[in-house]
């Protein structure tokens, strides 16, 4: 069985890629002496403090796409589903350093955790200041009582667009650290997982979806969720996928919210909205404001089937910061 | 008389380490496949080969080329395998800094130091389901062996051994560390990625070391 | 076998796209009295040649995505993969019109044709000027010489994007229809199908791609193409879609244009870029100028695998037009 | 002695025509799969049973069910059926307005203006593999039979063949509009699902006028 895919090397795909996103986007993206890293063209800029995210590929537009006007600076990018390397990690943060010091704001694996450890300890050593914030948004992936343990998932986005709009905003690290860190913490999400998808470099699924059935809480990656159950019709997929989400207790009847909906990869576009329309009329009935959403292939896991569910409960620090333009690939907001 | 491993050139015993890996790829990434994301042997091949174009055709000493082999997983593949295994190779390289000999005391200082510096990284536990529960118990076993008056290639014997043990010992584990610990009861079963490249590694050092007794 | 996509009855899926299309993004949404009926809510605007389009469901954000400001103002919602009725076509023209004429720019296909003419002929009696541009990108779908059988496909974009930009530059009828024109003149198109789409009230393929084999040419609706040769790496497949684009000779060495690489669905965004690269090398090659590239999902096929390319060759107006900021849920720019 | 058709309500009529689509669904969306998109049994299904829900229960004349049946095509599906065949039951609906009693002539009538409603907006010529392969020779045929004399069931039946014939004809064409055309060769050796359909609908009709022949 041939792989059907639009590749070279199986190998060299992030290499390939890379190439394909500078080529189209000199406008969002910058070579840096690291093959591994892209900058935001105008940065550093002195003064503003630095975000730096990374990740593996596989995810777009996350992580690349995040790079732009009011969002991310510089980024490490990874193989298929894999950490950066700690040197990847180190030349982001070089990279975004004005001089006000670099929020790295990142996802909740272990290898990540460790690369970027290493990576704050390299960057101190060279006299930059670095700052973490680790998303662990994914209320599928740990109870509450363990929620250092939970993965970060689509929720990141918020992140990101509330600490690049921080920084932007002139918020100094203590600052954009404390936003970003409110926005992961008001923020759950879930995943539902439909089909599985293949790694060019293994050249099969690694993991198994039957067909009429789905996966509750499944991972970015293929993390087996919560529950494997038969296919929901989208209305009640949105309200199983609500339940674990509100009954953290967050989400009270009055309070005002961003939904972010994306799709895995694979996913129509248009059943998208007809999961949005059911998640909208369960939040209204619940006494719950939309005050944004977002609906796309926002956070996706190559041509997987599937949909996650990201909601961050506002206040008017983190409206403010929401709101504020943006100008990225993946996001772009007047 | 006291034995000793006398190594020419360091680069054959990294080239067995990146020999075994590079031959267990698909078998590793199977085993991930169970529990994880199917991407370990995958991960691991990519790193020791990069280490094996740079150091084909060199003269190194042991040190020198497992050096090699650390900075080529730490730059060149990231992921948990590049900080993991990239400190343990780090910790053996620092050791045994400028020798061509080792005693026993050398490789066991080795051994330890590499545990060590992956301590420093990872809270794993023997018992999480990771490669810990391979090499710490590997370690241990080497440690108590020399202290037991063993000589070097019983001790390198034993050592197979527990490694072997550790590995199996992963199948009943439910894994509380990396990707599987999301799956808790379902984790069960299955051998853990890690802690099979790991009993590998081991393994072929032993082996190599063991070839190399004078 | 169930079909493993997200909805609820398998015959109203676009009805229940539309109210979460309308729910998520009423900035650019109103609804109208007519059900598949969407309209930018500033619109009509007095004096403002009205831009209306409108086409089977299925490829979004195609076509409703392209509703926004400087763009498309109402658009038809037909069934998946079907035109919309005479009736949808009118009421859009209807409500699009601010008293300076309509212009309704859509893709040539014969049950567009039919209900198009019969709306523009109710239009007129009614009072609404309406004329039309029928884009006829795709070079796969008929030799130049009966270039009137030509499908339209991604370069509808363009089309929608110029035309829009002329609109509201405050070009006349007249000239909004000569813009547009020309955008389409300019532009050829065609795609590369990986793997097949199932119409969820079908419920199975309607088609079928071997395994290993890739379809050139291929219609946005699975219409078989010129070929079924083996799956080529994307250098390859660059090469062997930019050949019939480029021999009909209107991107000669020296021109700028506009490339446009648009998804099918399910293929991962990197694998876009990783093709992108190529196109991008062997433009350079030939000294084609790439003003300025979209990659992306921009004209989908439900969950189709595969590539579209189209490439509009720039003059000064419809550079000016190109670069004009729009927004709207497909296309944001500056 | 001129034989008529008399029709006391025409929604029975129009509902024989929607239940003949109905449930060759899958049928036609299965022809329109080989060398069209496959969803032309949807398309008609959704449409006549759009029909269904307007004019069930109700009294109508033939001359309002069908145009009911126009609207529900033309309002309720679009695509190319709902323009095509909404103009051919236009065309019915049109000439025997206020008729409940139908004569050899008034059939004939209504079946040329049909077929010239249809031209109106389609170009589409014999030969061209689409639904006019088989509604113009049906017509053809129907008005000859009328002219030669034949009785009014000799020209149904007369009708019914040549539509039978109209479509099997389809099976050897090369598609020259539509979806299919894009083909070329690649579009012979099948049916046309439009030129099924319409066998179905014609076949019918004559089916359902014949028993009321009085
Ligand atoms: N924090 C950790 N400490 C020690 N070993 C770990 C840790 N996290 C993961 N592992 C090991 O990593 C292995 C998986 O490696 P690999 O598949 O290459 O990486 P990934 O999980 O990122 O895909 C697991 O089988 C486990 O043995
Ligand atoms: N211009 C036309 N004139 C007459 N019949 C046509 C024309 N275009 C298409 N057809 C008929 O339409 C049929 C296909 O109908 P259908 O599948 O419902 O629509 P679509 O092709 O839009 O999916 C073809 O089999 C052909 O008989
Ligand atoms: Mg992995
Ligand atoms: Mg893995
Ligand atoms: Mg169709
Ligand atoms: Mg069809």
């Amino acid at each position: 069985m041939k792989l059907n895919r639009i590749i070279n090397d199986p190998n060299l795909v992030v290499e390939d890629a890379i190439e394909g996103y500078v080529a189209a986007h000199p406008e969002f993206f910058s070579k840096t002496n690291h093959e591994r890293v892209l900058k935001y063209p105008s940065i550093p800029q002195q003064g503003k403090v630095g975000i730096v995210t990374g990740g593996g590929s596989g995810h777009e537009p996350a992580f690349l796409g995040y790079v732009g006007k009011n969002m991310v600076d510089a980024v490490a990018i990874g193989e298929i589903f894999s950490s950066p390397t700690a040197g990847a990690f180190l030349d982001a943060m070089k990279a975004a350093d004005g001089g006000a010091g670099v929020a790295c704001l990142y996802g909740n694996y272990a290898g990540d955790n460790m690369n970027v450890k290493m990576a704050v300890k390299k960057a101190a050593a060279a006299g930059i200041t670095v700052k973490t914030v680790v998303a662990n948004d994914d209320v599928a992936s740990a109870p509450i009582t363990e929620k250092e343990k939970r993965r970060g998932v689509a929720g990141e986005i918020l992140m990101w667009k509330v600490g690049g709009a921080a920084a932007a905003a002139g918020y100094d690290l203590d600052g954009v650290i404390a936003a970003a860190q409110k926005a992961i913490d008001n923020c759950r999400s879930i995943g539902v997982g439909l089909s599985s998808c293949i790694i060019p470099a293994v050249g099969h699924p690694n993991f198994n979806i039957d067909n009429g059935m789905m996966e509750v809480g499944i991972g970015h990656h293929g993390e087996p969720g919560i529950n494997v159950v038969p296919l929901q019709p989208a209305k009640e997929m949105a309200a199983t996928m609500l339940e674990p989400i509100l009954t953290e207790g967050i989400f009270e009847a009055g309070s005002e919210v961003v939904v972010l909906v994306s799709g895995l990869g694979a996913t129509p576009t248009m059943e998208l909205y007809i999961y949005y329309a059911e998640v909208d009329r369960i939040l209204k009935e619940k006494g719950v404001k939309v005050h944004r959403s977002y609906v796309g292939n926002y956070f996706t896991s190559l041509e997987m089937m599937g949909v996650t569910l990201s909601m961050m409960k506002l206040d008017d620090e983190l409206k403010k910061l929401v709101d504020a333009p943006v100008h990225s690939l993946g996001m772009v907001q007047g | 008389m006291s034995e000793v491993v006398v190594i020419k050139n360091g680069v054959d015993v990294v080239n067995d380490l990146i020999n075994v890996i590079v031959s267990n790829r698909d078998y590793l990434s199977e085993i991930d496949g169970a529990i994880g994301d199917g991407d370990h042997g995958i991960n691991m091949a990519k790193g020791f080969n990069i280490c094996k174009t740079r150091i084909d055709g060199k003269e190194l000493t042991l040190s020198e080329a497992l050096a090699e082999l650390s900075d080529s997983l730490m730059e060149g593949i990231g992921g948990s395998m590049g900080p993991l295994y990239g400190c343990i190779f780090t910790g053996w390289s620092d050791s045994i800094q400028g020798k061509t000999e080792l005693t026993k005391e050398d490789v066991q200082a080795m051994l330890v130091n590499g545990m060590s510096e992956l301590q420093d990284i990872s809270p794993a536990q023997k018992g999480d389901k990771c490669l810990v529960d391979t090499l710490f118990p590997a370690v241990e076993t080497f440690q108590q062996a020399v202290k037991d008056g063993k000589t070097f290639k019983e001790a390198l014997n034993i050592m197979k051994d527990a490694a072997a043990k550790g590995r199996d010992s992963t199948k009943d584990l439910v894994a509380k560390i990396g990707r599987a610990s999301r799956l808790g009861e379902r984790s069960k079963g299955v051998l853990d990625a890690g802690a099979t490249s790991c009993c590998l590694l081991v393994t072929q050092l032993a082996d190599s070391l063991e070839a190399r007794i004078k």
